[in-house]
């Protein structure tokens, strides 16, 4: 696909549009992208290895940091299936506490998608903007969890920590506030032409190639599929709370865009639900150390879309496998078809724009990447010559201008 | 021949740059932190980065071509200073002027766009690369209309010097709004001068790192970044003294006060355009180029032309 | 010379730019990083500017357990920077391998590849916590570099 | 209908409203109530079951027998992961969590905090 | 979407399912399918029931010498059919199914370097995840696997004190 004359950038491992290391390989003709390659890895800590040799309880806490975004995605879908194998009926307080925190993180990981959203566009004002009101989300995670982010607030039988009736009016007071500033963030996007300008018509994937790639989460709602674990396999405490899914046609990351905030504010009157519904009770049944042998898949909407787990335990105190597919796996595929005949300005965002997690993505084994070591031995020569010949093209000739200033600092 | 001097070397030259170029820095960085709701750099902050980069270990990459990557950025840096010597801060009269310096300071402050870019291209880095050739695409986007604003103006005071300009709006000073559509399109064109949201594209960060100037590290780096404050300076000058010809027949003092007002206040006005926009993609900031702010550039000399026959002198 | 060798000295502590490197962590660092820099902690208050090229940078902030394959990278983007450099290990990953250690990828702290001049435990290490470091960092930097003026005269 | 420039006027706001900065760590300000950040131990509650060694995912924690009934606790700050686990899987309430977050250290071996009857908190020197 | 119904019909349509299909709970359906059998249950579950979308492949060692890969499917995102076939630690072969389902490319392409199991008919590319130097033979994920070095867990020696 990268064809011999084509400009190579290496985007990646150490790059400023992606905050964590992986590596896009794309294939530049003049600004346009005609080849891209991604290849992922460089995370790769081993961690579904690791779980075998690890307690639930100590595994519980290594899954949880399998993505520090979505922790909470990733413990509750492992504890979900833990219980499931273990036949353990978890309080129904525990669930609905379960639900808060992963709305919460929901929103913000969404507000925190927005702002890099904006960065990787050049619109920093937007990124400043979005953090500083995420950090009314991150405040109320530290004081119901305990910690910013990787909450540990899973624990197998249950929660670990109580919410109290002061916590509560926290909450609603937050969600108030995030609610209108998150109206702004909507009417800001439905309004604000350079930034529509940027994401509109931009990393097309068509509802067929959602389908044919499996895309999931906002990426697929995107692309009109209507599909969301919370809905089609309700988890937690979602059966008994009543939301939209968010979803439109537009196919393109203007669209993932108005999803995201779109279920910004479904999240909110989730939250409000939740706190109407809470019931008192206990919040932990305490779980065997020994887990029964059996097999279960474990499915949960994290923000980025479907998270899956296949969990097995052979009746030691150690699972047998444990299987993550994050979302991001599943929506990397699509990336090379949004990229198509794009400009390379567009290649940040388009990547963004599927909210990669790539912590999530390599949980197995780590590879090198041979094709980023040509970021200093990319052929320059070649590299000139196309740019040269494609400006010409277009009418502007350096090889001329070249020339002289060659011949210029010769004799300088 | 010490006055040339210390006007090369003190006033209004390297020295008064130096110390105005930090301060342009400064306050530009302040606003676009508080603006978008933080504390921002301390004052010396532009001062201190500069002096640090001096100060650091140089590394020249070894597929550059060493001449020209240590060359351009000192000529950038030269280039940008020199012009403000043509260019009336200090009352109605600059330092040296003839009858035709518009169109000097013009190339000279075109020059250290090409600098940008040859550096870029002689650092030879993919990212570099990209970057210059990136930088100059957008030069041929931006000059023109920036060129015609200031040749309408320059029309309607029917001189080709930037001291007979400012004189001639001084006198008449009703005018200077007649020019006012100018002074709003060169506005523009100078953020992509500067290379500034939303025309930052030659140095978008996410894309291409750091653009033309991803290799350059050390003094070669303050080098640049000092060059930019000056273009900064300069460019602001220049507008300042081309459209806003307030309380140049004050007193010296005040006139003085006067010109800094007037500068800073279009240096706010860039780090709020800087704060208010997404970057553009170059085919997007071509065609705002070529089809808005070329036509409304030429509408101005239309405009110009016909004052000139209808008005009496 | 002792002055201009203060002014420096000054100048460096005044305005570290920093460059983030994920060695394979988990994210939360990373985005508690970018959180300094955001309205709330603004870290640009002490000078500090996130710089996307090694080229431009003073400190490295590295978050993660360092995994095999980013290993080797990791010592060319360092190499890359140009002295002085700092490195700062951010989170408990960075700091020793936290909960991956005994993953077969997983090299173990930032100290086992590189010189690290500052840890901040912490998983992830909260905005406030990180700030407290850089500034307990630069204030170290300050003492040494008095003693080293204190050693010349 | 989109025009450009819609957030202008909450940046001339901004500009006039006091920053959002927390003045950091000049003027110090602390963790939520609850906030998971260094651990405590009261030696003299411990009985040396040595549950919290087990549960811990990273192995940061380790109890020591220094003499009858008497226990120290040497915890790794460097490898702890601050989630408490310890705490809940203590039979005694020896473990405690603090609210204490700033524990950037110049100096690896800082990082090792050896905690005993004569001190529950805090490293000596 | 009743699982029943879907159970039904694969018991009737492939009579060497019977009592190798059991529900395990709403909207979990567990097949096991002989080797031999995979491929057509496979296409007939994709193209004629609907279950459209391949959500992961998971390869396990089973220890006692036997493979198990399990394909993950779902229909509209509410039913998870989850196909598993048992294969030979000697010799373990699949075919593809990258035809039904193109994203399952990723997902064999770990199958091949995790276990080295070999799939068939699998488009030449990059492989996935492991390095391309990566030592032959080497499987992390087969249980027999001791892994490269690397520091042991701590929580092994706390257990051994």
């Amino acid at each position: 696909m990268h064809e011999s004359g084509d400009v190579k950038i290496p985007i990646g491992p150490q790059h400023p549009a992606l905050k964590e290391p992986e590596s896009f390989l794309i294939s530049l003709r003049g600004e346009k992208i005609t080849a891209s390659s991604v290849r992922l890895g460089y995370n790769h800590r081993g961690i579904e290895k690791a779980c075998e040799e690890r307690t639930y309880t100590q595994g519980l806490y290594l899954i949880e940091r399998i993505c520090g975004i979505c922790s909470h995605s990733h413990s509750t879908c492992f504890v979900q299936a833990v219980e499931e194998i273990a036949g353990l009926e978890v309080p129904a307080r525990a669930k609905y506490i379960r639900t808060l925190i992963a709305e919460l993180e929901r929103m913000h990981s969404h507000l925190l998608w927005l702002g890099v959203a904006g960065h990787e566009i050049g619109f920093d004002t937007l990124l400043m903007y979005t953090w500083r009101d995420r950090e009314v989300v991150m405040d109320l995670l530290a004081a119901l969890t305990g910690n910013r982010v990787n909450y540990g607030i899973n624990t197998i039988g249950g929660v670990r920590r109580d919410i109290n009736s002061k916590q509560k009016e926290e909450i609603l007071g937050a969600m108030d506030i995030l609610e209108d500033r998150t109206k702004y963030y909507i009417d800001l996007a439905k309004g604000e032409t350079t930034l529509i300008k940027r994401l509109q018509g931009v990393g097309i994937l068509s509802h067929e190639d959602a389908e044919k790639l499996d895309a999931v989460g906002p990426t697929a709602r995107a692309s009109g599929i209507e599909r969301d674990v919370r809905k089609d396999d309700p988890y937690a405490a979602y059966a008994e709370l009543d939301f939209k899914v968010i979803s439109v046609n537009s196919c393109d990351v203007y669209g993932r865009t108005l999803v995201r905030l779109g279920e910004l504010m479904e999240s909110f009157n989730l939250v409000r639900q939740v706190m109407r519904k809470i019931p008192e009770g206990p919040i932990l049944v305490k779980p065997p150390r020994k887990i029964p042998a059996g097999e279960v898949v474990s499915r949960y909407e994290a923000p980025r879309g479907e998270d899956l787990h296949y969990v097995r335990s052979n009746g030691t105190e150690k699972p047998d496998r444990v299987k993550v597919r994050a979302p991001t796996l599943a929506n990397i595929q699509s990336v090379s078809k949004m990229l198509e005949d794009r400009y390379l300005a567009d290649m940040p965002i388009v990547i963004a724009a599927i909210d990669p997690c790539f912590s999530c993505t390599d949980r197995l084994v780590a590879l090198r990447d041979a094709e980023s070591e040509k970021k200093n031995t990319v052929a320059w020569e070649t590299v000139r010559l196309k740019g040269v010949e494609w400006y010409k093209n277009r009418g502007v000739d350096f090889t001329s201008l070249n020339k002289k200033l060659t011949k210029l600092f010769q004799h300088a | 021949m010490l006055k040339a001097f210390f006007h090369i070397l003190i006033f209004p030259g390297l020295l008064f740059l130096f110390v105005f170029g930090f301060l342009a820095e400064y306050v530009d960085r302040k606003l676009y932190a508080r603006f978008q709701n933080r504390i921002g750099p301390p004052w010396f902050q532009p001062l201190a980065d500069f002096i640090k980069l001096v100060a650091k270990e140089e590394i020249i990459p070894e597929e550059a071509d060493v001449k020209v990557f240590k060359l351009m950025p000192v000529f950038a840096l030269a280039a940008s200073s020199v012009a403000i010597l043509y260019i009336p801060i200090w009352g109605e009269q600059a330092v040296f002027s003839f009858n035709g310096d518009v169109i000097v300071v013009l190339y000279l402050l075109t020059i250290p766009t090409f600098a940008y870019f040859l550096g870029g291209w002689y650092s030879r880095s993919v990212y570099s690369m990209i970057g210059a050739v990136r930088s100059l695409t957008q030069l041929f986007a931006y000059e023109v209309p920036l060129f015609l604003c200031i040749l309408a103006s320059a029309m309607l005071a029917d001189t080709w010097s930037l001291s007979g300009m400012a004189r001639f709006y001084s006198q008449h000073i009703g005018y200077w709004f007649c020019n006012i559509i100018g002074f709003v399109v060169s506005l523009i064109c100078l953020l992509g001068k500067l290379e500034k949201v939303p025309f930052d594209i030659p140095e978008a960060e996410t894309e291409i790192v750091a653009g033309s100037f991803t290799e350059y590290n050390g003094r070669l780096l303050a080098f640049i970044r000092m060059s930019f404050n000056i273009e900064t300076v300069v460019g602001a000058s220049l507008l300042a003294a081309v459209f806003l010809p307030f309380g140049l027949n004050l007193p010296p003092a005040a006139v003085f006060l006067c010109y800094l007002i007037q500068v800073f206040f279009i240096i706010a006005a860039i780090s709020f355009l800087r704060a208010l926009f997404a970057r553009l993609r170059l085919d997007q900031m071509i065609n705002l180029c070529w089809k808005y702010l070329a036509p409304l550039a030429f509408l101005q000399v239309l405009f110009n032309l016909t004052l000139k026959v209808v008005l009496p002198r | 010379m002792g002055i201009i060798s203060k002014i420096i000295n000054w100048s460096r502590l005044k305005s570290p730019w920093v460059l983030h490197f994920n060695t394979g962590a988990c994210n939360a660092c990373d985005i508690e990083i970018i959180a300094a820099l955001t309205p709330r902690y603004d870290l640009e208050r002490f000078g500090v500017v996130l710089k996307a090229t090694p080229r431009h940078a003073d400190i490295l902030l590295c978050s993660g357990p360092v995994t095999k394959q980013i290993e080797s990278r990791l010592l060319r983007i360092y190499e890359q920077m140009p002295e002085p450099k700092f490195v700062v290990a951010i989170g408990t990953c960075a700091c020793s391998g936290g909960v991956f250690n005994g993953c077969y990828n997983v090299c173990g702290g930032i100290n086992s590849v590189l010189p690290v001049s500052a840890y901040i435990p912490g998983c992830p290490a909260s905005p406030k916590a990180i700030i407290d470091g850089v500034v307990k960092l630069l204030q170290s930097l300050e003492v040494k570099e008095t003693k080293n003026e204190r050693r010349k005269d | 209908m989109s025009r450009p420039g819609k957030i202008a006027r909450l940046l001339i706001q901004s500009l006039f409203k006091k920053p959002a900065t927390l003045n950091y760590p000049a003027q110090k300000s602390g963790m939520p109530e609850g906030f998971r950040g260094k651990l405590k131990f009261n030696a003299l509650m411990c009985i040396g079951c040595k549950m919290c060694m087990r549960d811990c995912p990273s192995g940061a924690i380790e109890i020591r027998k220094i003499g009858e009934k008497q226990f120290e606790a040497e915890i790794n700050l460097a490898k702890c992961i601050y989630c408490g686990q310890c705490v809940d899987s203590c039979l005694k309430k020896a473990l405690e969590i603090t609210a204490e977050f700033e524990l950037a250290k110049l100096d690896p071996a800082q990082l090792k905090v050896i905690l005993n009857a004569g001190n529950t908190e805090n490293p000596k020197g | 979407m009743n699982e029943e119904k879907i159970k039904q019909e694969l018991e009737d349509k492939f009579s060497y399912l019977k009592d190798l299909v059991n529900i395990k709970r709403k909207g979990r359906i567990f097949a096991q399918v002989p080797l031999g059998e995979f491929n057509t249950v496979f296409a007939y579950a994709v193209k004629k029931m609907g279950f459209l979308a391949l959500s992961a492949i998971t390869g396990l060692d089973r220890g006692d010498g036997v493979f198990e890969v399990i394909y993950h499917l779902n229909k509209e995102g509410r039913v998870l059919l989850n196909l598993s076939v048992m294969l030979n630690k000697g010799n373990p072969e699949v075919n593809t199914v990258t035809s039904y389902c193109p994203s399952a490319d990723i997902y064999e392409r770990e199958l091949m370097d995790l276990l080295g199991i070999k799939v068939n008919g699998l488009a030449p590319g990059h492989r996935y995840p492991l390095t391309d130097d990566w030592p032959k033979g080497e499987y992390p994920l087969r249980k027999d696997w001791k892994g490269n070095s690397g520091t042991p867990f701590p929580g092994k020696e706390a257990k051994n004190a």
